[in-house]
């Protein structure tokens, strides 16, 4: 199963997704994978690099996506790290987006079907009879006033162009929280210094950008690509190297 | 082949609701008289003791309620008639008014619903009329019966109160509603 | 006295050419809830092979042409079809018509994304209604609409292809749905 780095960058890029479950799905599927905490974890980079790459016209949109991304890490953090100790929210949250991409899974499965079925063998209603248009029988309640109201009313019900609500903007807010709030959680964890890493970070995508390079990193440690140096706590973390009969080891 | 023209005769009738003549039946399902004649004679047999009989009148046919139910809908019809007109129907029929003769799918976009049943009520009543839309011969316009516009005591839409407004607001929503569903369902993979 | 109810409902229901509930069908047909649905089963087996089906949704019914002649009745008809469906009104369709009815955000949970413009095109279009929450007034549910069934070819939601299967599976996931959903529409609605 081993890849390579050209292999990685996925075609999806190409592609335009709806929203995270279908490109979570779409990435998992790829790699022949079942849905479980190792296929997320191995698809997590790819997945924040397409997000990385969206262009930000929604932000609305984006953020769907970004929601995913914060436990996408937690999975991948915990699957290089395992000592990691992860709350029972946290824990509770991976096992509510493996729930939740099943069940789209499911639902993607029912849409070919209805899609393939729509409009293929339909049913139809009685056509509208002409009507001997001898009656007319108008109602009190019909006035020029009353009809005026009800047009009025009508047209204020329209729905303007769809703006992002305020929850949704205060959603985007929070989750740029999340991943300050789990860089630090895996710093911690972890007892480096990340300042080079994350001191010159300072809006969303460059620290999304980061993360995606710090477990890039640990991943090739654990690979043994390349060999962490730590020489104290709190201190800049060096990286070096391998030679490549080690590499291909794992 | 035809193994079941007499189902296919009756799937024609039910949905037509009005007399055609055998020559038109034979065309629409692709048979010739002497076949339409006897899968006729079996949708009758199939049809006795049921809700509906086939109706036949020199040389058309129709389906129509069994003659033992007519009070029955005599009295449904007079029930309908007299019952009042829903909110909905209402504001369908604000919609017609102002913006002097819709399709149904422009009131629908307006509404935000499916009108079919509530434009169904209207014409019934005599209050909306429907015509052939002359932009474009596969759909219907709804507009305001002459009766409805003189009881309401115009001699044209334009007398309404704050017509102008009114009429651009709902025709500026109409057309980009419909833009913005027409992307919403071309936006296929 | 009632021996013949089957008949009498195809009769009111032909007369219609619309929905009608089982409610208002027994008001019409002077006859109790029990037995207008016994004789609908009955009207149902004595349609069995032939032209016209008994659809139903929810507690209403309607009598429509049977699938087969489905290419043989568009061509009679006037007006266009539109068969397009994007990838998220197709999503949103087989949540609302395999859930048998969902709200807004048991919609966004599944999809992952937010669907109420999605929903505003399938409302306008005919394909899902919206009701009130009978259990949360303050929310909406959308269910399949009687053009969606007939847009499947189905007589109900039961015939759709796996139904029973599939909804056992989001039953199995529904708990913890209703969970996640509850705190979300608190959020947003």
């Amino acid at each position: 199963m081993q890849t390579t780095a050209a292999d990685n960058s996925y075609k999806v890029k190409t592609t335009a997704f709806e929203g995270p479950f279908g490109l979570l799905l779409a990435l998992v599927e790829e790699r022949k994978l079942f849905i479980n905490d190792l296929s997320l974890a191995e698809v997590t980079e790819d997945y924040l690099k397409y997000v990385n790459n969206l262009p930000a016209a929604d932000p609305s949109e984006i953020s769907s996506f970004i929601v995913i991304a914060a436990t996408l890490i937690l999975i991948k953090s915990k699957s290089l790290l395992p000592g990691l100790n992860l709350t029972s929210e946290e824990e509770g949250d991976i096992r509510k987006l493996e729930e939740r991409l099943r069940l789209y899974e499911l639902f993607m499965r029912v849409s070919s079907a209805v899609k393939k079925n729509f409009g293929k063998r339909i049913i139809f209603p009685p056509e509208e009879r002409k009507m001997d248009t001898l009656v007319f029988l108008p109602d009190e309640r019909i006035s020029r006033e009353s009809m005026m109201e009800f047009a009025r009313a009508a047209v204020d019900r329209i729905p303007k162009k769809p703006v992002l609500s305020e929850v949704e903007v205060k959603k985007v807010v929070s989750i740029e929280e999340m991943i300050d709030r789990l860089s630090s959680r895996i710093q911690s964890a972890l007892k480096v210094n990340f300042k080079e890493f994350a001191g010159r970070a300072a809006t969303r995508e460059e620290k999304v950008v980061v993360i995606v390079s710090f477990l890039a990193m640990l991943e090739l440690t654990r690979q043994g690509i390349i060999d962490v140096i730590q020489e104290n706590n709190f201190e800049d973390i060096t990286m070096e190297k391998l030679a490549p009969e080690s590499a291909s080891q794992i | 082949m035809n193994e079941n023209l007499e189902n296919k005769i009756e799937a024609v009738l039910f949905w037509k609701g009005e007399p055609l003549s055998r020559k038109r039946l034979g065309e629409i399902v692709k048979a010739g008289q002497t076949e339409v004649n006897e899968a006729l004679e079996k949708l009758k047999e199939k049809l006795a003791g049921r809700g509906v009989v086939l109706i036949e009148k020199d040389n058309d046919v129709a389906l129509g309620t069994a003659p033992e139910f007519s009070s029955l809908i005599e009295d449904l019809q007079k029930e309908e008639l007299n019952r009042e007109l829903s909110k909905a129907s209402l504001e369908t029929l604000s919609i017609i008014l102002y913006k002097d003769g819709a399709s149904r799918a422009d009131i629908d976009y307006i509404r935000g619903v499916n009108s079919s049943f509530t434009l169904r009520a209207l014409s019934v009543r005599g209050l909306v009329e429907r015509i052939t839309d002359p932009r474009d011969s596969r759909r219907y316009i709804y507009r305001p019966s002459f009766e409805l516009l003189s009881y309401m005591g115009v001699k044209s839409v334009k007398e309404l109160p704050e017509y102008e407004e009114i009429e651009k607001a709902i025709t500026g929503a109409a057309a980009n509603l419909a833009e913005m569903t027409k992307e919403e369902s071309q936006a296929t993979e």
